[in-house]
């Protein structure tokens, strides 16, 4: 075999994958160090993480200077990946700062987490700059299983292993349906890469293979955004996960799924939108109402919010299936928006569940409002971004979604996402009630606030609001990747 | 000094003024200086106008009307009405009037309420209604008008629930308010016409175009037509005409000097004034007048029969009051302005003095109002006896008494005015009689026969001096307050009546009506004399003198005689042909258990809550369905990709309209 | 422009200022924290004041106008201005708010901070409401007014409260939610927020068709009449009110109900006036059974609170027909009668509160024959009632009159049925009033009642000074809002150029967003969706 | 000798797939679930080769199998832990003992 | 009848059979053998599409290396024969008729799916061409997918190591 040669163009490729790179990197510097670390001590592999994560995170900037196509169009480092990084990283390093006080709590500090963490990260950023098909599977394989792990890390919690079960069984259920997908476009195309996909979609008009193809990949797909009917396992997953792996189960994989969703239906499948127009808007539909309904009548604050996040992904749909560039940076910004408010809200549960996850019921928040104000004002604030009030984030989010819909003329779609978030406003407000309006339980010892938490917690509520004020600035971002994705 | 008719706001003010102080203030004060700025205030009014009326008369006759504005009150638009003021002949009659009757009144009731709790309260409220009574009659435009007309309401209102602790008192006082609200809807709307007829709710503007308007004759109901009615329906409420008289006789819960001021002399005969005052509106809209006429002559027949039979001292003068103002309705009605507010002046005399002596005798009783209970106190409280005396003899109509000639003026124009209408006027005279009757049967259950109280308990004694002056002066009125058309008896002119014609001729058409357009019937004045001292009326009220001399003095028992024959009349007239009850149940009853019942509990908890509240719960059950897909078993969840995957599948090709 | 170039801004949120300083003082700190409150409240009402000294009557268009890029995409603008009818609202809020600060005195005890925090957050929020002439602008200060609000009936309340904020605030989200999807669509016809610019799009007919245009005055308008509330929409109010502490209440009555009636002189009438007109008839028969059905319920209401909420329906009924008569009398009127009813109804609110404070219930049975115990605050009740029951050289008659009159210009059958209004309110204020304060005193404890304190007699006095010379002295605020009312009817008429600072009209939608311009994959949705035909 | 189409695999791969996804919601022992997933994952397999084969020249489809068989081990060493440590906490296999979260 | 139709058919009903024993065996032993077998004729399937070294790496991999590490779990958790209950009316109802009808469905579709050119030539590429070929594709044009299944790997072993691993 003759050596593989040193070419200029792989070191502009290796430049591409940068945040990939480091990740990785730092995730196996990670495992290295950690036998050496005494059990006191491992809170240090948790640092170490933040700051491979914050590498990666200005990696972007090396990105950004040679944005384009890398490794034959395996990889697309373009503005759209770019700011998938932005979202996947910054929950990386937010989940890292969030996660250290809750293993301590649960006593299961340990360094596979952080890397997993990181190569979870890794695998959403491939997915994220993706332009090839197996280069995306290998990529949602890499966050999935890392994530699956993830899921089941308490051990000792019987809930922890079904939700890492259930997570597993039907994730690789779902990605084998996203494979075969791929298989089919293959077969009918002759090519996984998305460039040349929708070349040959424009010159021959899409036939059944294609058509089977998108089908198998939306459901591969659509599980991993949580689209009804696929959302069946979230609220198991979201629930008997570790809270911080929620956090990032909730945020980060949407984002990066999404990503992908957008590159191979806006752009592979761009010409064939008839074909999955309408899956996506009877996805939406479905994905609003069972949300908003179901979580109805939770009690307990975790599975709400898993709810929650499938009426969420719903309304991202519906920016969606204006089939637009307006719709696509309506995406994004929701998506960025949405990581930031969820991956905060769950945080703070995070924080208030204590050692054993114990306080999840809403009665559990009565009168925090008075025990620990700022948590639960920093709550209240994710809740009401989550529902949806001006000047938050999520406002602007479902703002744009509704105004990229609106342009497409789907009016009737807006009406529903409308009537949906004033149903789902209920159970936003419900929580906020009863950490305000009820009257605190005689025991109840507060949480400390750790540095790392705060710090993450404030960055979160931060960027909520600018997002809900100065959105511009992510917007035009958000509309120049829209425009890199043709 | 500068002319009064320069500041005119000062004569409206100064009792506002005197009010302010008093309520303001007064909680702490001896009624003594409560007394120096009630009664100071409205003396200074008193003094004001009486330099009003020199400035008047001494201005060149050219422009008799004064016509002053200081400045817009609401503006918006097209719309504009200012703190604006309308002086002439009539808004001069009725100032002297209210000003006069009103300080007296004022006077008596230092003496009359020396005892009573909330003194200052009381003239508070007292130069309150001054202010609001002037400002009506002096307004020169229909919204400030209603500004008094509103005002004097509230005032009254005050009045009558003054002694708050009793709850027939405060729920009369809400009666009368609301009442008289219900006729102001009508003359709300009237303005409302007015101003989208006129394009202005000044007078001026009003009248001149009015007058330029064709006249509306019998049966044709044109926008004068409407305004003239919608405006009468104020009339109606405020001057307590049927249908809507009902809260005057309850209003008699008030202090007696209340009574007398606004319930006899002034508030009630606002209503009269409006009227008078729009007549140009009137004389255009014949129907309307007809309306008047009628309302009138009904109301002072019907009111007259209640009156016959009442007990109650006050209640008697009530009616008595109501059926008064149905005769200047009647003067109106048959274009006998000048007549019904000559009446109206007589009447402010003779029926202030009646209430304020029922007052004196009540006070003598000691609180005493059942006229079954008195009986001979002519010699005991002699003062009172004789100025009550002369009231009950103007009231009756007794020749040279002041009632005598305004009455008549308005039967006459009833007989043979422009108007005239012979139907109405016979009633009027029925009316007279009865009049003539009830008055004296009151003059002697109170003051003739023996004494039908525990002369031990009750120790009668004369009014103070304060109490009487006010009498006698009115008593004075009474008699010679009607001499202005003492000449009429011998055909000359009525001098009260020339005063009032250039308010009444600016209407420059036809129909303005004078009673000595009788006297224009030539014949010498021997004849005159002898038609006018045996004018029916005059006759009449004799009829009704001796059947209440027959009654109570020769055959004290016959009463309960007739009582006892015509049970079921009597009983009738005693309880106000139960038009109180039928109001409750027709009309308050059902209002509030609709209100209660349909609306509150129905409509409004039942239904739109209902709505509100089942949505919320049907979507929450919806959602306690909705959750039972997260059944918790994988193979279901597996199920459900499955469903998932196949119909995208399904969906997808369909699309793509390749499935065969 | 105005004396100050900022001035508006100032006014939006210097209450936040205040806010910001209590945040600092010590939650156990009561005293400081009530004396910034109000400091700051009376700063603002001070500072409010300079508004009309800047303001000409003359000019009918906006004025003090400020105007900045804030959002490039959408092109959204932080843009304020102020004209003769969000002038006295304005002024109308900064008013009544220290006021509230002084009735909460000494009746919150708990969580004092919190609660004036909210307060002065409220305050900003409405101010902000009347101010933005920006539609996102509009609908953000709209929204998150809401929440303070909410707050104030929820921690604060009484009894219910929970369930009251609960449907307050869902009832008015469900309204709001609509509005956003309407400002949105409105944003995709003429490529911009900012109200006369829009205005100025909708003139060169952007709305193609009338069910469009239908569309959108119902998303908008629905918003308003339940804010309002409008008659099939208010049940809401009873409960918000009833439960509500007095400041709550009096913000809500007095201001926040203004918003719904605002929000339809400001953008339904000018925005949508074929709609507008078509609806009328209609609205206007809502409004008259709000004004009879309001007052016939409020006259049988055994709890003084909820009496006095259901007689804002009836009053607020007024306002509605009013705006909807198209007339300049008749909107001078409405203009004039939501200050009336702030005003008067705020009195009342805080008179029926400082009963509460005294007896802790709200049930008329519970009162009676109080004028015997507490003359002074009996006789402030008995001038509120009158204020409220319209009564002449009393604001609330000023307004209701040039309301009749305006409207019965446009239909006399309206007018009439709206005065009998008049008569019933007559019938439940006095009846009520005669059950608290008139007869014998009915209960012990009512015998050793105080009357009212300095504090409160200060209070009711400066409203009681305010209401009578609203009163009289009315041409003062008319002679303002007589241009800008005519203006709101100038443009319901569409053939005219609107606004000074109007941008020479822009190809529609695309020159706005490029992106949308090239978008294949718009067109494809548009023809897949069925929905987009039925949008249409 | 004339090859065997290729659309006989392709169909093959489908009846396998398809069995899979039976085997998957059928069977209630969580190790032959995952085994339900191998199938399916072979039945790609056999697609990618099949197609692989259709297009001829380029062997990116084997390339992707190779891919596939790593993440199937991959999977396979995951799950297999993850059946371990359930079987550990509750002594049973069947995957509808499996169901504290629901709801 | 050719060679290769005889063939196909064959192993393409093993495997068939193979995937129902699969489903209908009640112990898992037998299933896992039951999917040895499929992957065994899929193996020749592989053979009859010339690509034996997909062939080679099917045996060795997946029979070879990931069923034994299946046989070797049911071993050490001694898994019973499975007990079929039906707790989940969804499964009996929906999803096993669907998992059929998408058995059918699939099929048919994929039958009347328009498919790229058949092969140019019957005779099959010579073995080391195709393998070059295959090893410059995976180093060169795939490097990067083949770096990520390295991470893969690892993150399986991690997981292993996290999951399965006894606590002292």
């Amino acid at each position: 075999m003759m050596p593989i040669p040193i070419s200029p163009e792989r070191i502009e490729d290796a430049y591409r994958v940068a945040p990939e790179i480091i990740l990785c990197a730092s995730g196996i510097f990670i495992m290295l160090l950690d036998p050496f670390l005494p059990a006191a001590r491992k809170r240090i592999c948790g640092w170490v993480a933040v700051i491979g994560a914050i590498g990666a995170l200005a990696s972007l900037w090396l990105v950004w200077q040679h944005r384009g196509p890398a490794y034959g169009g395996l990889i697309r480092a373009d503005e759209f990946s770019i700011f998938i990084h932005g979202i996947v990283l910054t929950v990386a390093i937010l989940a890292a700062l969030g996660s250290m006080q809750y293993l301590d709590n649960e006593r299961i500090q340990r360094g596979e987490y952080y890397s997993l963490l990181l190569f979870a990260a890794a695998g959403m950023g491939i997915l994220g700059s993706a332009g090839e098909l197996v280069t995306a599977f290998l990529g949602l394989e890499m966050s999935s299983i890392s994530t699956y792990i993830l899921a089941g890390f308490r051990r000792t919690s019987l809930k922890s292993n079904e939700a890492s079960l259930k997570y597993f069984i039907l994730g690789s259920f779902a990605t084998a349906f996203f494979l075969y997908g791929i298989a089919m476009v293959y077969g009918a195309t002759g090519t996984t890469t998305l460039a040349r996909i929708q070349e040959s979609l424009a010159n021959s008009g899409p036939n059944l293979l294609e058509g089977l193809g998108i089908a198998m990949m939306f459901v591969g797909l659509g599980f991993k955004v949580v689209a009804a009917p696929f959302q069946v396992y979230a609220p198991d997953v979201y629930e008997g996960a570790p809270t911080p792996v929620t956090a990032v189960l909730a945020s980060a994989p949407k984002a990066a799924t999404f990503a992908l969703m957008l590159r191979i239906f806006y752009t592979a499948f761009g010409s064939a939108g008839q074909l999955w127009f309408w899956v996506i808007w009877i996805a939406a539909v479905l994905s609003m109402c069972i949300g908003n309904f179901a979580a109805l009548n939770q009690t307990n604050i975790k599975r709400m919010l898993a709810y929650s996040s499938i009426a969420h992904a719903g309304y991202i749909l519906v920016a969606f299936a204006a089939a637009s560039e307006i719709g696509a940076a309506a995406v994004l910004f929701y998506l960025a928006a949405y990581a930031l408010m969820k991956l905060g809200a769950f945080l703070v549960v995070a924080q208030l569940g204590g050692p054993g996850e114990r306080r999840l019921e809403i009665k559990d928040y009565a009168g925090l409002g008075t025990q620990q104000p700022v948590l639960a004002a920093c709550f209240s604030l994710f809740l009401l971004s989550l529902l949806g009030l001006p000047a938050t984030g999520g406002f602007l989010g479902k703002f744009y979604a509704f105004q990229a819909a609106l342009d497409s003329r789907l009016v009737w779609l807006v009406v529903i996402a409308a009537i949906n978030s004033v149903i789902g406003s209920y159970y936003y407000l419900r929580v906020i009630v009863s950490m305000y309006f009820w009257d605190p339980q005689k025991e109840f010892q507060p949480v400390a606030v750790t540095p790392g938490i705060g710090t993450a917690l404030a960055i979160a509520a931060a960027g909520t609001i600018y997002l809900g004020i100065f959105p511009s600035r992510a917007m035009q971002f958000a509309l120049l990747s829209a425009l890199s994705l043709r | 000094m500068p002319k009064i008719a320069d500041i005119l706001w000062i004569i409206p003010l100064l009792p506002l003024a005197g009010a302010a102080v008093n309520g303001l203030l007064g909680k702490t004060w001896p009624n003594s200086r409560v007394n120096v700025v009630g009664i100071g205030s409205v003396s200074l009014a008193f003094l004001a106008v009486l330099e009003l009326v020199r400035e008047f008369f001494t201005q060149p006759m050219a422009q008799a009307t004064i016509v002053k504005s200081f400045g817009p009150w609401i503006l918006a638009a097209g719309f504009r009405a200012d703190f604006g003021f309308w002086i002439d002949q009539l808004t001069i009659v009725m100032l002297l009037v209210v000003a006069g009757v009103g300080l007296l009144i004022h006077i008596y009731s230092t003496g009359y309420m020396a005892h009573e709790g909330g003194y200052y309260r009381f003239f508070c409220y007292l130069n309150l209604f001054m202010f609001f009574m002037l400002t009506l009659v002096m307004a020169g435009n229909l919204a400030l008008m209603f500004v008094g007309w509103e005002g004097v309401g509230l005032c009254s209102y005050l009045l009558i629930g003054f002694y708050f602790l009793r709850k027939s008192a405060i729920d009369a006082g809400k009666k009368a308010f609301i009442t008289t609200r219900i006729g102001d809807v009508g003359f709300t709307i009237g303005i409302l016409l007015v101003f989208w007829t006129f394009n202005s709710v000044d007078f001026g503007p009003i009248f001149t175009k009015a007058a330029a308007m064709p006249v509306e004759g019998m049966g044709h109901v044109g926008t004068l037509t409407a305004i003239a009615l919608l405006l009468f329906t104020g009339a109606i409420g405020k001057s307590a005409q049927l249908p809507l008289y009902v809260w005057l006789p309850d209003a008699m819960e008030g202090p007696t000097p209340v009574s007398a001021l606004i319930h006899a002399a002034t508030m009630v005969t606002a209503g009269v004034y409006m009227v008078a005052r729009m007549h140009v509106i009137y004389s255009h809209a014949l129907t309307a007048m007809l309306v008047v006429a009628i309302v009138g002559t009904i109301t002072l027949f019907y009111s007259a029969t209640i009156s016959l039979v009442q007990t109650d001292i006050k209640k008697v003068l009530a009616y008595s009051t109501v059926s008064q103002l149905g005769y200047m309705f009647l003067g109106c009605g048959v274009g006998a302005y000048a007549a019904g507010i000559f009446h109206l002046m007589t009447h402010a005399f003779f029926k202030g003095l009646l209430f304020l002596a029922a007052g004196s005798v009540i006070h003598a009783m000691g609180g005493e109002q059942d006229m079954r209970k008195m009986g001979g106190l002519r010699t005991k409280i002699p003062v009172t006896y004789w100025t009550m005396f002369a009231a009950t003899l103007a009231i009756a109509g007794a020749p040279l008494f002041s009632g005598y000639f305004s009455k008549e003026a308005i039967l006459d124009a009833a007989k043979d005015g422009p108007n005239a209408n012979l139907t109405l006027w016979i009633i009027g005279i029925l009316g007279a009689m009865l009049t003539a009757f009830y008055m004296f049967r009151l003059l002697f259950l109170t003051f003739f026969g023996a004494p039908r109280y525990d002369e031990h308990k009750v120790h009668v004694h004369e009014s103070p001096r304060n109490m009487l002056v006010p009498l006698v002066i009115l008593a004075v009125l009474a008699v010679a307050g009607g001499w202005f058309a003492l000449p009429t008896l011998v055909g000359g002119p009525d001098h009260f009546q020339n005063f009032l014609r250039p308010v009444f001729e600016s209407g420059a058409m036809g129909s303005v009506a004078s009673a000595e357009s009788s006297a224009e019937t030539s014949g010498s004045a021997g004849e005159h004399l002898v038609r006018a001292l045996l004018a029916p009326g005059v006759i009449v009220a004799l009829i009704g003198f001796f059947t209440a001399w027959w009654f109570y003095i020769r055959r004290p028992e016959a009463p309960k005689k007739l009582a006892q024959n015509l049970h079921g009349v009597y009983v009738l007239l005693l309880n106000k042909y139960w038009v109180d009850e039928i109001y409750l149940a027709l009309i308050v009853r059902p209002l509030l258990w609709v209100s209660t019942n349909v609306l509150w509990h129905v409509v409004d908890e039942g239904v739109i809550d209902g709505a509100v509240n089942g949505s919320a719960r049907a979507a929450r059950e919806i959602g306690g369905e909705v959750r039972l897909i997260q059944s918790g078993n994988a193979r279901s969840y597996a199920s459900w990709v499955v469903i998932g995957a196949v119909c995208v599948a399904v969906l997808v090709l369909g699309v793509l309209g390749m499935v065969r | 422009m105005g004396t100050q170039p900022h001035l508006l801004t100032l006014v939006t949120f210097l209450p936040l200022l205040g806010v910001i300083a209590i945040l600092f003082l010590n939650r156990q700190d009561h005293v400081w924290v009530r004396r910034v409150a109000l400091a700051t409240s009376l700063a603002e009402f001070v500072i409010s004041l300079f508004l009309l000294a800047g303001f000409s009557a003359a000019n009918p268009g906006f004025q003090l106008e400020e105007f900045h890029g804030w959002i490039s995409v959408p092109p959204i603008h932080y843009h304020l201005g102020i004209d003769g009818i969000s002038l006295f609202l304005v002024l109308l809020t900064t008013f009544l708010t220290p006021l509230s600060v002084l009735a909460s005195w000494n009746s919150i005890e708990t969580r004092t901070k919190e609660f004036f925090v909210a307060l002065l957050v409220l305050e900003t929020g409405l101010i902000g409401v009347f101010l933005a002439l920006d539609l996102f602008l509009f609908f953000l200060f709209w929204e998150v007014m809401l929440l303070p609000m909410y707050f104030l009936i929820g921690i604060w309340g009484h009894g219910r409260r929970i369930y009251a904020a609960l449907k307050f605030i869902l009832y008015t989200m469900f309204g709001s939610i609509l509005m956003l999807v309407a400002i949105v669509w409105l944003f995709n016809l003429t490529g911009s927020f900012d109200l006369s610019e829009i205005q100025a799009r909708l003139a060169t007919g952007v709305i193609s068709s009338t069910r469009t245009e239908l569309l959108l005055f119902g998303a908008f308008f629905l918003s308003f009449a339940i804010k309002v509330p409008l008659f099939p929409f208010h049940t809401w109010l009873p409960d918000a009110h009833t439960e509500a502490p007095t400041a709550g209440s009096v913000i809500l009555a007095g201001v926040m109900l203004k918003l719904g009636t605002y929000g339809m002189l400001r953008f339904c009438l000018p925005l949508f006036p074929a709609a507008s007109r078509r609806m009328a008839p209609v609205i206007a028969v809502l409004a008259i059974i709000g004004i009879i059905y309001g007052a016939l319920v409020a006259t049988v209401q055994p709890n003084l609170k909820r009496l006095v909420a259901y007689t804002s329906i009836s009053h607020l009924g007024f306002v509605v027909l009013g705006i909807f008569a198209f007339n300049t009398i008749s909107i001078e009127g409405s203009v004039y009668q939501m200050l009336n009813h702030g005003v008067s109804t705020g009195m009342l609110f805080l008179v029926v509160g400082m009963l509460y404070d005294r007896r802790h219930t709200f049930e008329i049975k519970e009162y009676g024959g109080l004028a015997t115990s507490m003359p002074i605050l009996s006789a402030f009740f008995l001038f509120a009632c009158l204020s409220s029951l319209a009564l002449p050289l009393l604001n609330g008659f000023v307004g209701e009159f040039l309301i009749l009159i305006g409207v019965f210009a446009r239909h006399p059958a309206w007018a009439s049925w709206a005065s009998t209004g008049s008569v019933l309110s007559a019938v439940y204020l006095l009846w009520a009033y005669q059950r608290v304060a008139l007869g014998e005193i009915t209960h012990e404890k009512n015998k050793s009642l105080p009357d009212a304190s300095r504090r409160e007699r200060i209070i009711l006095a400066t409203l009681s000074v305010i209401i009578l010379f609203m009163g009289v002295a009315s041409p003062l605020f008319t002679r303002r809002m007589e241009s800008s009312a005519n203006n709101v009817l100038h443009l319901m008429r569409r053939d005219v150029p609107v606004d000074a600072r109007t941008a020479p009209a822009k190809p529609p939608i695309s020159a706005t967003r490029p992106l949308a311009a090239a978008a294949p994959l718009a067109t494809i949705a548009a023809k897949t969706g069925g929905s987009s035909t039925r949008a249409r | 000798m004339t090859a065997v189409p290729t659309s006989y695999f392709v169909i093959l791969s489908a009846i396998l797939f398809g069995l899979g996804v039976v085997a998957f919601v059928f069977k209630r022992n969580i190790i032959t679930i995952f085994m339900a997933i191998e199938l399916m994952l072979n039945a790609v397999n056999l697609a990618f080769v099949a197609f692989d084969r259709a297009l001829g020249g380029a062997h990116d489809g084997w390339v992707f199998v190779l891919f596939v068989i790593v993440v199937a081990a991959a999977e396979a060493a995951v799950g297999l832990a993850i059946v371990i440590t359930i079987s550990h906490n509750r002594q049973s296999l069947n995957v509808e003992d499996v169901d504290l979260l629901k709801f | 009848m050719t060679l290769p139709y005889l063939l196909f058919f064959t192993f393409a009903a093993i495997a068939v059979a193979g995937a129902l024993l699969v489903i209908f065996m009640k112990h898992p032993i037998h299933s896992a053998l039951a999917l040895i077998l499929v992957m065994v004729s899929l193996a020749v399937l592989y053979l009859l599409l010339g690509a034996e070294f997909i062939a080679a790496v099917q045996i060795i991999v997946y029979a070879g290396a990931i069923m034994v590490l299946f046989v070797i779990v049911i071993m050490l958790l001694n898994a019973g024969v499975e007990q079929r209950t039906n707790l989940s009316k969804m499964a009996r109802f929906a999803g096993v008729p669907l998992g059929i009808f998408l058995t059918f469905a699939l099929a048919f579709w994929l039958s009347h799916a328009a498919l790229a050119k058949p092969p140019a030539n019957a005779l099959l590429p010579s073995t080391e061409d195709a393998t070059r070929e295959l090893s410059n594709l995976l180093f060169r044009t795939y490097l990067f997918p083949f770096e990520a299944t390295s991470i893969v790997i690892l993150i399986a072993i991690l997981g292993a190591l996290v999951l399965a691993r006894r606590d002292s």
